[in-house]
C-alpha cells in the first residue's frame, strides 16, 4: 500500500487526538486520547521509515528503533499518569478536570 | 587615578557607613565627602596641568569590549565638584538632624554620590549605563524609606520611568555598540560616526527619552514633583541639584556627539518640547501654594531652558549650558536648604499659611532673597551668566522660539518673587512668629553658597573656561 | 495480490489476512450465539432479579468504590516491567549476531531492571500483608 | 485483481474447523474435568447423557441456551454484554497462529494446517492473550456488584503479574531458536530435540505462568466460590455465564497448545521423518500426535486442580514477582551465556 | 557524558540511600556530596574535549558548551539543595525518592543540552518532564497539589505528543533524526519540515511555558509544592531552553527556514513577554507573582532563542545561571515565611535583616538591575535580538516589560523594607543565611564579571 494512506491515517488519527484533548473534560479520555496521538506518531514513523528504506536509505530503521523509545516513555507517561489520576480521584471523588478550578483563585 | 579614587572614596565609605552605628555614619559622611571635595580640587589642578592623567582604563568585560574606563573633561569635573560641593553642603547642612537607621541613610547617600560620579566620569558606555542605574537605586531606596506620606507609590513612579527610560537607552548603547565597527563600548568608537543617519534618527529618541526622564522635559516629567515633594529634602537637593544634571550631561556626551546627524533632524522638536515645558511648569509653578511643589516646577522651568539651549547647535549658548549645569545645581541646593530650614522650624509647606519670617528669622530672609534672585538670573548673580548666553543662542536659532523662553524669565519672576514675599514678608502669624534664626552649620552653608554665587556672578571666567574643551570638542563633532 | 505465495512469505500485511478472517469467524459465532441466547432464553424479570447479587442480603450502595490501591500499584508496575521485557524480544531474536557485547549490554540493562525490581520489592509495593 | 479464492476457501475450512474443534474441546473438557475429579476423587461423575455421560456437555451447552439472560438493573448494560463477548472473542483468536500440523497436499495445493504463519506469532499470542483481561474486568466492573468487582480486580492483577514471568521465560527459548514464528520453533524441534530438554527451567516457569493466566486453580483466586460467591460472573446468566465458562477452557487448551509446540515439539513426532510414509499421512500423524500432547497437557491441568489447594493472595503475588521473575531472569541470562559459549567455542 | 552518566547514577543511588538511610537530614547530605561529586565528574570532562566535540553514536555531542551549561545546572542545583534541602521534608515521607527524581530531571538536563538526535531531544524532554509530574503532586494530601500533577501530566503529555509530531514530520521530510545532518537550510523549503518545526516550537513552548501556551504554569507552580516549584521554574526551566535553543539554532538554520520559524516565534516571544508582566502585575501572592515572571522571564529567554548568533548561546547560559540562582534564593526565603503573599514579606527587612537584603538583590537580579547577575543576562540576550537586526519591535517590547517587571519586583522590596509589619519565618540557622550570603554574593560577582563565566564559553 502507497505511504500515503498511513500517512493519512495517522495524521487523522492524531487530529482525532488533539481534538478529544481539547474538547474533552474526562481526565481519563484526555489522556487516552494523548496515547492515542503517541499511537498515531508512532504509525507514521514506521510507515516514514518504511517510505526511506524504499528510498535508499540504510538507517532507516532508526525510526523504528524511535518508536520503541515512544513506547517505552508511554510506558513511563502512562504509570505516572494513572497513579495521579488514582491520587486526584481519592482526593476529589472525580477526574472531571473541570471542577479543578480551586487553583484558580 | 584620581577619577577612580573620586568614585572610590564615597562608594567604600557607603559600604562601611552600612556597619556603623551611633554617630558614625553622620562623621564619615562628611569626611567622605571633603575629602571627595580635596580629591576633586586636586583633578582640578591636575586638569590644568596635566589632563591626559585623569583617564584610567582597566580591563572588565573583554569579551564584550567594555572596559573601566573613567576619565574627567571639563565638564565632567565641573559637575564633579558640583557634586562633591553638594554632597557636602548637604551633609552640613543635616548634621544635626537625627535621621532613623541612620546608617543606611548614609551609606545609601554616598552609594548615590558614587553612582553619580561614576556616570559624569564614565568613557565606556556600558559602564556608563551601569552608573546610570545604580545612581538610581539608592535615591530610590531613600525617597521610599525616608519620605513623606505617600512616599511609596510615587518613588516607585519615579523609578519605574526612569527604569524604562533607561533601558530604551540600552537598547540604543547595545544597537550602536554593535554597528561599530571594533564592537567596542569605549567613547572613541561610539563617536566615530559609524552610525547611519537613517538609524540615527530613531537612535536619538531611544536616547533622548532615557535623558528627558531624567532631566525631566515635558512630557516626560510628572514623576518630577511628586518625587520633588515626597522626597526628604536632603534627597531632593540630590534629585534636583544633581541627578537631573545626568539627564543634561548625557544629552551632551552621549547624545550630540554620537548621533549628531539625529540630533540634529529633531532638535526643533526636542527644543519645543523644552519650551512648552518652561511655559508650563512656569504656570504651574505660579499657581502652587505648596512651596517644595513651587520649587520643583521652578526646576523643571529652568531645566527646559537648558535642554532647549543645548539643541540650538550654538557654541555660545552650549557654553551658556554648561556653566548654567554648575550654578543651578548651586542655586537650587541654597533654595532647597532653605525650603529644608523653614520645613523644620516650621513644619509646614504651604505658602499661605507663612509669612513675615523676616522680622523673626532675618538670616533666613536674606538668604532666601539673595539665593531666588540668583535662580530667576538677576545680573551679577551667577545664574545671569548661563542665562544669558543660552538666551542668546537661542536668539541665533530661532528668534520665536527666544522670544516664548523669554515669557519664561518673566514667569520665573514673577513666582519666585512670589514665593520670597509670602514667606518672608507679609502678615505674620502664629506660626511664624516661632521661627528661630539660622543655626551655625546652616549660616556656613548659606553663606558658601551666596560666595559662590556672588563670585561666579561677577567672575564666571573660570568655569567658562573649564568647559570650553568640551563645547569645542562638542561642536567639532555636532 | 492474494496468492499462495504472497500470503504465506511472512512478510506482506496480507499474511494477516487469514488472520481477519478468523475475527470475523469468531465475531460472527459469538454475534450469532448472543442472539439466540437472547431469543431463547425466557424472559421474566422481577426486580429481585435485578437486583445485584450479595448473599441475600440487601443490597447496600455502590460496588464501584476505589479498590486497594495495591491492585493499581501492580497495574502501574506491570506497565513499566512488562515495556522492558518487550525490549528483551527483539533483543533475543538477534542475540546470536550480537555475541558477547550484546550480552554485556544486556546484563546492564538486566541490572538496571533488577535494580527497579529490587527497589520496589524493598519499597514494599508488592508486599500483600499488612 | 487475481483473487486466489482457493486459498480463501482453505482458511475459511480451516478456521471453521479450528474453531469447532476448540470448542468441541472446550465441551469435552468439561467433561473430562467432571471425569478425572471423579476419578480422583473416587467416585463416578457424570454417567447419564449417553454413554459415561458423554452427552452431558451438549446437555449443559444446550441449557445455557435456554436459560434466562438476566442483566442486573444496576449494570451497565453495554458493557456487561461486551464482557463476555471480548473473553470469547479472544478466546477464539488466539488459536490463528499455532501450527495444527505440516502441509497437507491436496490435488496439487499445498495446504498449510496452520491459519496464519506469521513471523511474529508469539507476539501475536501475547498481544491477544493480554486483551483476555478486557473481558474479565469489564464482566466484573460493569456487574456492579462487589463480588465481581472484586474478584476481576484479582483477576487482572494476577494475569498481568504472571504475563511479565511468562514473557521472561519464552525470552530464554528465543534466544536458542532466535525467531518468534512458531511455525519455525516447531520445525526447528522436528529436526533438533525438543526444546524441553534445553529449557527445563523455562517450562516449567511458562507452565505456572499458563495456570495463572487461565485463572486455573490453585492459582483460581478469582473464582474462590468459599469468598466470593463464584467470582466475576457471579451476574452473569445463560449463554453470557457459558462464554466465559468456554473461554477458560479453550484458553485451557490454546495454552496447551502452545506449550506443546513451544517445548514439546508441536506436531512433530519422533522418528517421524525416518519411516519413510507419505506426507500426507505424516502430516495427519503429526497432527493427531499434536492433539495427545494437547490431551496429556489438559489432563495435568484437571489433575493439578483436583491436587492442589488455592494459593493465598499474597501468595500468588509473591510467588509472581518474588520468584517467577528472578528465576526466569536468571534462567535467561545463563541460557544466554550457554549459547554465546556455545557458539563462540 | 560525564554528567549525563553521573546524574542518572545519582538518581538511582539517591532512591537506595532512600531504603537504606532513614534519617532525612543524612539523605539531604547525601544528596549534597552526590551533587557536587556529579559537578566534579561534569567538570573533569572539560579536558577530555580540548581536541573538539566529542560525539557518542551520532547520539549525543559533548561540548564545551554543554559542559559549561551542565556545570550551571548543577551548581544551581547544588545551591537549591543548601538553601532549600531541609525543606524537602516538609512535602512528605519519600525525601530520598524526591531528591533522586531531581537527579532524573537532572540527568534530562544534561542529555537536552547534549543532544545531536531528534531521538534524544524527545527523550530528553521527557525525563525532564515525567518525574516534575511527581513533584508536582508529591504532597499528596493537599487536594491543589494533586490537581496541578494532573493538569501538568496533562498538558505535558499533550506536548509531548505534539513534539513527537513535530520530530516526525521532520524525519519525514528528511530521513534522519541526526541534528547535523537535517540539512533544512539546503535548498527550497520543504513544507513538511516546516509543520514540523512549527509543532516542536510549540511543543517546546510549552515546556518553557511560553504564551499562549503557558496557562498551566501559574496553576502548577502555585499548586505544587514550593521547594519544587523552586526547582521546576529554573534550573528546570533553563534545561527547557537549552534544548530549544539547541534545535532551533543546531538543526533549523537556513536562508528561508529561519526566517519562516523566526517570525513565529518573535510572535510567541513577544506573547509571553507581555502577558507574562501583564498579569504578574496584578498577582497578590508572591508565589505566583514568581510563575507569572517565571513566564516573563521565559519571554526575555526565548529572545535568545529567536535571534541567531553567538550572543544568543552566551546570553541564554548567562540568563540561565542568573535567573536560576536568583530565583532559587528569593524561593528558599520565601519558604521560610509563613505567609506566600506580599504582605506576608512586611517588615521583614526590620526581622530578618540578612533574608531582606538577600531577597533584595535577588529580585534586582531577576529585574536586571546593573551590578547583579541578571542585568548582563538581559544584556546579552537584548544584544542578541538587537544584531538580528530585523526584531527591534521585539526588543523594544522587551524592554518596556523589563521596566514593567520592576514593578512587581519591587513590590517585595517594598513590603520588605517599606511597609510595617512583623513577617513571621520559621526559624532561620546561622548556616542558611550563609549560604543566601554567599548566593547573594555570586550574584553580584556575575553582575560585575561576568566575563567569569564568559570566558568559559
Amino acid at each position: 500500500m502507497p505511504v500515503q494512506y498511513y500517512i493519512f491515517l495517522s495524521i487523522a488519527l492524531f487530529c482525532i487526538g488533539v481534538t478529544g484533548v481539547l474538547m474533552r473534560r474526562n481526565a481519563i479520555i484526555i489522556f487516552m486520547c494523548v496515547e492515542l496521538m503517541l499511537n498515531a506518531v508512532n504509525l507514521l514513523l514506521v510507515a516514514f521509515s518504511k517510505m526511506w528504506a524504499d528510498a535508499g536509505r540504510v538507517d532507516a530503521s532508526g525510526a523504528q528503533i524511535f518508536v520503541f523509545f515512544i513506547m517505552v516513555v508511554a510506558a513511563a507517561e502512562v504509570a505516572v499518569g494513572l497513579a495521579i489520576i488514582v491520587m486526584v480521584y481519592r482526593n476529589s471523588q472525580s477526574v472531571d478536570i473541570n471542577i479543578m478550578n480551586r487553583l484558580k483563585n | 587615578m584620581l577619577t577612580v579614587l573620586l568614585i572610590l572614596i564615597p562608594l567604600i565609605a557607603g559600604l562601611i557607613t552600612f556597619g556603623l552605628k551611633g554617630s558614625g555614619p553622620k562623621a564619615l559622611g562628611l569626611i567622605a565627602s571633603l575629602a571627595s571635595l580635596a580629591v576633586t580640587l586636586g583633578a582640578l589642578f591636575q586638569f590644568r596641568t596635566a589632563p591626559a592623567s585623569l583617564q584610567f582604563n582597566a580591563s572588565w568585560i573583554p569579551q564584550l569590549g567594555a572596559q573601566f574606563s573613567v576619565g574627567l573633561d571639563g565638564m565632567g569635573l565641573m559637575l564633579c565638584l558640583l557634586t562633591s560641593i553638594s554632597f557636602l553642603l548637604i551633609f552640613i547642612v543635616i548634621f544635626n538632624r537625627e535621621y532613623e537607621r541612620a546608617n543606611s541613610f548614609y551609606g545609601l547617600m554616598l552609594l548615590s554620590q558614587a553612582g553619580l560620579v561614576g556616570v559624569f566620569t564614565a568613557y565606556d558606555a556600558l559602564l556608563f549605563y551601569v552608573f546610570w542605574e545604580l545612581a538610581l537605586i539608592p535615591v530610590y531606596f531613600l525617597c521610599s524609606l525616608w519620605g513623606g506620606e505617600k512616599r511609596i507609590p510615587v518613588t516607585f513612579k519615579f523609578f519605574v520611568y526612569t527604569f524604562a527610560g533607561s533601558l530604551l537607552m540600552l537598547v540604543g548603547l547595545i544597537y550602536i555598540y554593535l554597528q561599530s565597527p571594533d564592537h567596542s563600548f569605549s567613547y572613541a568608537s561610539f563617536t566615530n560616526g559609524s552610525v547611519a543617519p537613517q538609524d540615527q534618527s530613531w537612535l536619538f529618541w531611544l536616547f533622548f527619552v532615557a535623558f528627558a526622564i531624567k532631566m525631566p522635559i515635558f512630557p516626560f516629567h510628572t514623576w518630577q514633583p511628586d518625587t520633588y515633594e515626597q522626597s526628604p529634602t536632603p534627597v531632593t537637593m540630590v534629585l534636583s541639584g544633581i541627578m537631573v544634571k545626568m539627564g543634561l550631561f548625557g544629552v551632551i556626551r552621549w547624545l550630540l556627539p554620537v548621533l549628531p546627524k539625529g540630533a540634529y533632524m529633531w532638535s526643533d522638536v526636542a527644543i519645543v518640547l523644552s519650551i512648552i515645558g518652561i511655559i508650563y511648569a512656569s504656570c504651574i509653578a505660579i499657581v502652587q501654594s505648596d512651596i517644595k511643589r513651587l520649587i520643583a516646577y521652578s526646576s523643571i522651568a529652568h531645566i527646559g531652558l537648558m535642554s532647549a539651549a543645548i539643541f540650538t547647535n550654538n557654541e555660545l549658548s552650549l557654553q551658556g549650558m554648561m556653566v548654567q549645569l554648575f550654578n543651578h545645581g548651586i542655586n537650587i541646593i541654597g533654595l532647597w536648604i532653605i525650603v529644608e530650614i523653614i520645613q523644620q522650624r516650621l513644619k509646614i509647606r504651604n505658602l499661605n499659611e507663612m509669612g513675615g519670617i523676616a522680622q523673626y528669622a532675618p538670616g533666613i530672609a536674606i538668604f532666601l532673597v539673595t539665593i531666588s534672585l540668583a535662580n530667576i538670573g538677576l545680573p551679577l548673580t551667577n545664574g545671569f551668566v548661563g542665562e544669558f548666553l543660552m538666551f542668546s543662542g537661542l536668539y541665533q536659532y530661532n528668534v520665536w522660539f527666544m522670544a516664548v523662553a523669554g515669557l519664561g524669565i518673566i514667569l520665573a519672576a514673577v513666582y519666585t518673587l512670589n514665593m520670597v514675599q509670602k514667606v518672608i514678608f507679609g502678615q505674620s502669624n502664629a506660626l511664624t512668629e516661632t521661627t528661630t534664626d539660622l543655626k551655625a552649620n546652616e549660616l556656613l552653608v548659606l553663606s558658601i553658597i551666596v560666595v559662590i554665587i556672588l563670585v561666579l556672578g561677577v567672575y564666571p571666567k573660570p568655569m567658562l573656561e573649564l568647559v570650553s574643551s568640551t563645547t569645542e570638542l562638542v561642536n567639532k563633532v555636532y | 495480490m492474494f496468492t499462495d505465495t504472497e500470503l504465506l512469505s511472512a512478510t506482506t500485511p496480507f499474511s494477516y489476512f487469514p488472520i481477519v478472517l478468523q475475527l470475523i469467524a469468531a465475531l460472527g459465532f459469538v454475534g450469532i450465539t448472543m442472539l439466540a441466547t437472547h431469543f431463547l432464553g425466557p424472559k421474566r424479570k422481577t426486580s429481585d432479579k435485578l437486583a445485584t447479587f450479595e448473599s441475600g442480603i440487601e443490597q447496600k450502595g455502590n460496588a464501584r468504590q476505589p479498590v486497594a490501591i495495591k491492585y493499581f500499584l501492580t497495574a502501574i508496575l506491570f506497565v513499566l516491567f512488562d515495556v522492558e521485557v518487550i525490549f528483551f524480544y527483539p533483543y533475543a531474536v538477534n542475540f546470536k549476531e550480537l555475541g558477547w557485547d550484546g550480552f554485556m549490554a544486556m546484563l546492564l540493562f538486566v541490572a538496571f531492571f533488577m535494580g527497579g525490581f529490587f527497589y520496589i520489592l524493598k519499597k514494599g509495593a508488592l508486599k500483600w500483608e499488612d | 485483481m487475481n483473487i486466489d479464492w482457493f486459498f480463501i476457501l482453505e482458511k475459511i475450512v480451516l478456521i471453521s474447523g479450528v474453531l469447532v474443534i476448540s470448542l468441541v474441546v472446550a465441551m469435552y473438557s468439561t467433561w473430562g474435568e467432571r471425569k478425572v475429579a471423579s476419578i480422583i476423587q473416587d467416585r463416578i461423575g457424570p454417567n447419564r447423557a449417553g454413554f459415561m455421560g458423554l452427552l452431558q456437555p451438549l446437555a449443559d451447552g444446550g441449557k445455557l441456551f435456554f436459560k434466562e439472560e438476566i442483566i442486573p438493573g444496576s449494570s451497565n448494560r453495554f458493557l456487561f454484554i461486551l464482557g463476555p463477548s471480548l473473553a470469547m472473542i479472544v478466546a477464539c483468536m488466539t488459536s490463528a497462529v499455532i501450527p495444527w500440523g505440516d502441509t497437507l497436499t491436496i490435488a496439487g495445493h499445498s495446504i498449510s494446517l496452520q491459519i496464519a504463519d506469521i513471523n511474529i506469532g508469539i507476539l501475536y499470542i501475547f498481544g491477544v492473550v493480554s486483551l483476555g483481561v478486557y473481558g474479565i474486568m469489564l464482566g466484573g466492573w460493569a456487574s456492579n456488584n462487589k463480588y465481581s468487582l472484586l474478584a476481576s480486580v484479582r483477576a487482572a492483577s494476577q494475569i498481568i503479574s504472571y504475563e511479565l514471568a511468562m514473557g521472561l521465560s519464552l525470552i530464554a527459548l528465543l534466544m536458542m531458536t532466535g525467531t518468534l514464528s512458531i511455525k519455525e520453533i516447531v520445525e526447528q524441534q522436528r529436526h533438533g530435540g525438543w526444546n524441553v530438554l534445553y529449557q527445563p527451567l523455562g517450562f516449567v516457569i511458562f507452565l505456572v505462568c499458563s495456570f495463572a493466566e487461565c485463572n486455573r486453580t490453585p492459582f483460581d483466586l478469582s473464582e474462590a466460590e468459599s469468598e466470593l460467591n463464584g467470582g466475576y460472573h457471579l451476574e452473569y446468566s445463560s449463554m453470557k455465564l457459558g462464554f466465559y465458562l468456554f473461554a477458560e477452557y479453550i484458553n485451557m487448551f490454546i495454552s496447551s497448545a502452545l506449550m506443546s509446540s513451544l517445548y514439546f515439539g508441536g506436531y512433530s513426532f519422533p522418528f517421524m521423518d525416518s519411516l519413510g510414509l507419505a506426507p500426507n499421512l505424516v502430516t495427519i500423524l503429526g497432527t493427531a500426535a499434536l492433539f495427545i500432547k494437547i490431551i496429556c497437557f489438559l489432563f495435568f491441568f484437571m489433575w493439578v486442580r483436583w491436587t492442589i489447594p488455592r494459593f493465598r493472595y499474597d501468595q500468588l503475588m509473591r510467588l509472581g514477582w518474588n520468584y517467577m521473575i528472578p528465576l526466569a531472569l536468571a534462567n535467561m541470562l545463563v541460557t544466554g551465556a550457554i549459547v554465546l559459549y556455545r557458539s563462540t567455542h | 557524558m560525564n554528567a549525563l552518566i553521573s546524574t542518572a547514577l545519582s538518581g538511582v543511588v539517591m532512591m537506595f540511600a532512600g531504603l537504606f538511610v532513614s534519617n532525612k537530614q543524612r539523605i539531604k547530605y547525601i544528596a549534597i556530596v552526590v551533587v557536587l561529586a556529579c559537578l566534579v565528574a561534569n567538570l573533569a570532562e572539560l579536558s577530555t574535549i580540548e581536541a573538539g566535540d566529542r560525539t557518542l553514536y551520532g547520539m549525543i555531542t559533548v561540548s564545551r558548551f554543554s559542559i559549561l551549561f551542565n556545570a550551571i545546572a548543577l551548581g544551581a542545583t547544588l545551591i537549591f539543595f543548601l538553601l532549600s534541602g531541609s525543606a524537602f521534608e516538609n512535602v512528605g515521607e519519600h525525601v530520598a525518592d524526591y531528591f533522586a527524581l531531581v537527579f532524573f530531571i537532572l540527568s534530562g538536563i544534561t542529555l537536552a543540552s547534549t543532544f545531536s538526535s531528534l531521538l534524544m531531544l524527545f527523550l530528553a524532554i521527557e525525563i525532564i518532564s515525567i518525574p516534575q509530574y511527581i513533584l508536582a503532586g508529591s504532597d499528596k494530601k493537599t487536594p491543589k497539589s494533586s490537581e496541578a500533577s494532573l493538569k501538568y501530566f496533562l498538558m505535558g503529555s499533550f506536548s509531548t505528543g505534539i513534539l513527537l509530531m513535530g520530530i516526525t514530520l521532520i524525519y519525514g521530510a528528511t530521513g534522519t533524526f541526526n541534528v547535523a545532518d537535517l540539512g533544512l537550510g539546503a535548498g527550497k523549503v520543504n513544507t513538511l519540515a516546516l509543520c514540523g518545526i512549527i509543532l516542536v516550537a510549540f511543543a517546546l513552548s510549552f515546556k518553557v511555558s511560553a504564551a499562549p501556551f503557558h496557562f498551566w504554569t501559574p496553576d502548577v507552580y502555585d499548586g505544587s509544592p514550593t521547594v519544587f516549584t523552586s526547582f521546576m521554574a529554573t534550573v528546570v526551566k533553563a534545561g527547557g531552553f537549552i534544548a530549544f535553543i539547541r534545535i532551533f539554532h543546531g538543526a533549523f538554520i537556513g536562508e528561508r527556514i529561519s526566517a519562516d520559524w523566526q517570525l513565529l516565534l518573535a510572535i510567541i516571544t513577544a506573547a509571553t513577554l507581555i502577558i507574562g508582566n501583564f498579569t504578574a502585575v496584578f498577582q497578590q501572592s508572591v508565589k505566583r507573582m514568581l510563575a507569572y515572571s517565571s513566564i516573563a522571564q521565559a519571554g526575555f529567554m526565548l529572545l535568545a532563542v529567536v535571534s541567531v548568533n553567538t550572543y544568543a548561546t552566551q546570553g541564554i547560559v548567562l540568563y540561565a545561571a542568573a535567573y536560576s540562582i536568583a530565583t532559587i534564593g528569593i524561593f528558599a526565603v520565601m519558604i521560610k515565611l509563613k505567609d506566600y503573599t506580599f504582605d506576608g514579606f512586611n517588615g521583614l527587612a526590620r526581622t530578618q535583616p540578612v533574608l531582606a537584603v538577600t531577597t533584595a538583590i535577588f529580585v534586582c537580579s531577576l529585574a536586571g538591575i546593573p551590578l547583579t547577575a541578571g542585568f548582563f543576562a538581559k544584556y546579552f540576550v537584548l544584544t542578541a535580538a538587537v544584531k538580528q537586526g530585523n526584531l527591534l519591535w521585539l526588543v523594544i517590547v522587551a524592554v518596556i516589560c523589563a521596566a514593567i517587571s520592576a514593578y512587581y519586583y519591587f513590590r517585595v522590596i517594598i513590603a520588605m523594607y517599606f511597609k510595617q509589619g512583623e513577617a513571621e519565618t520559621a526559624p532561620i540557622t546561622g548556616g542558611f543565611k550563609v549560604m543566601l550570603i554567599i548566593t547573594a554574593a555570586i550574584v553580584i560577582l556575575l553582575g560585575i564579571f561576568p566575563g567569569l563565566l564568559l570566558q568559559l564559553i
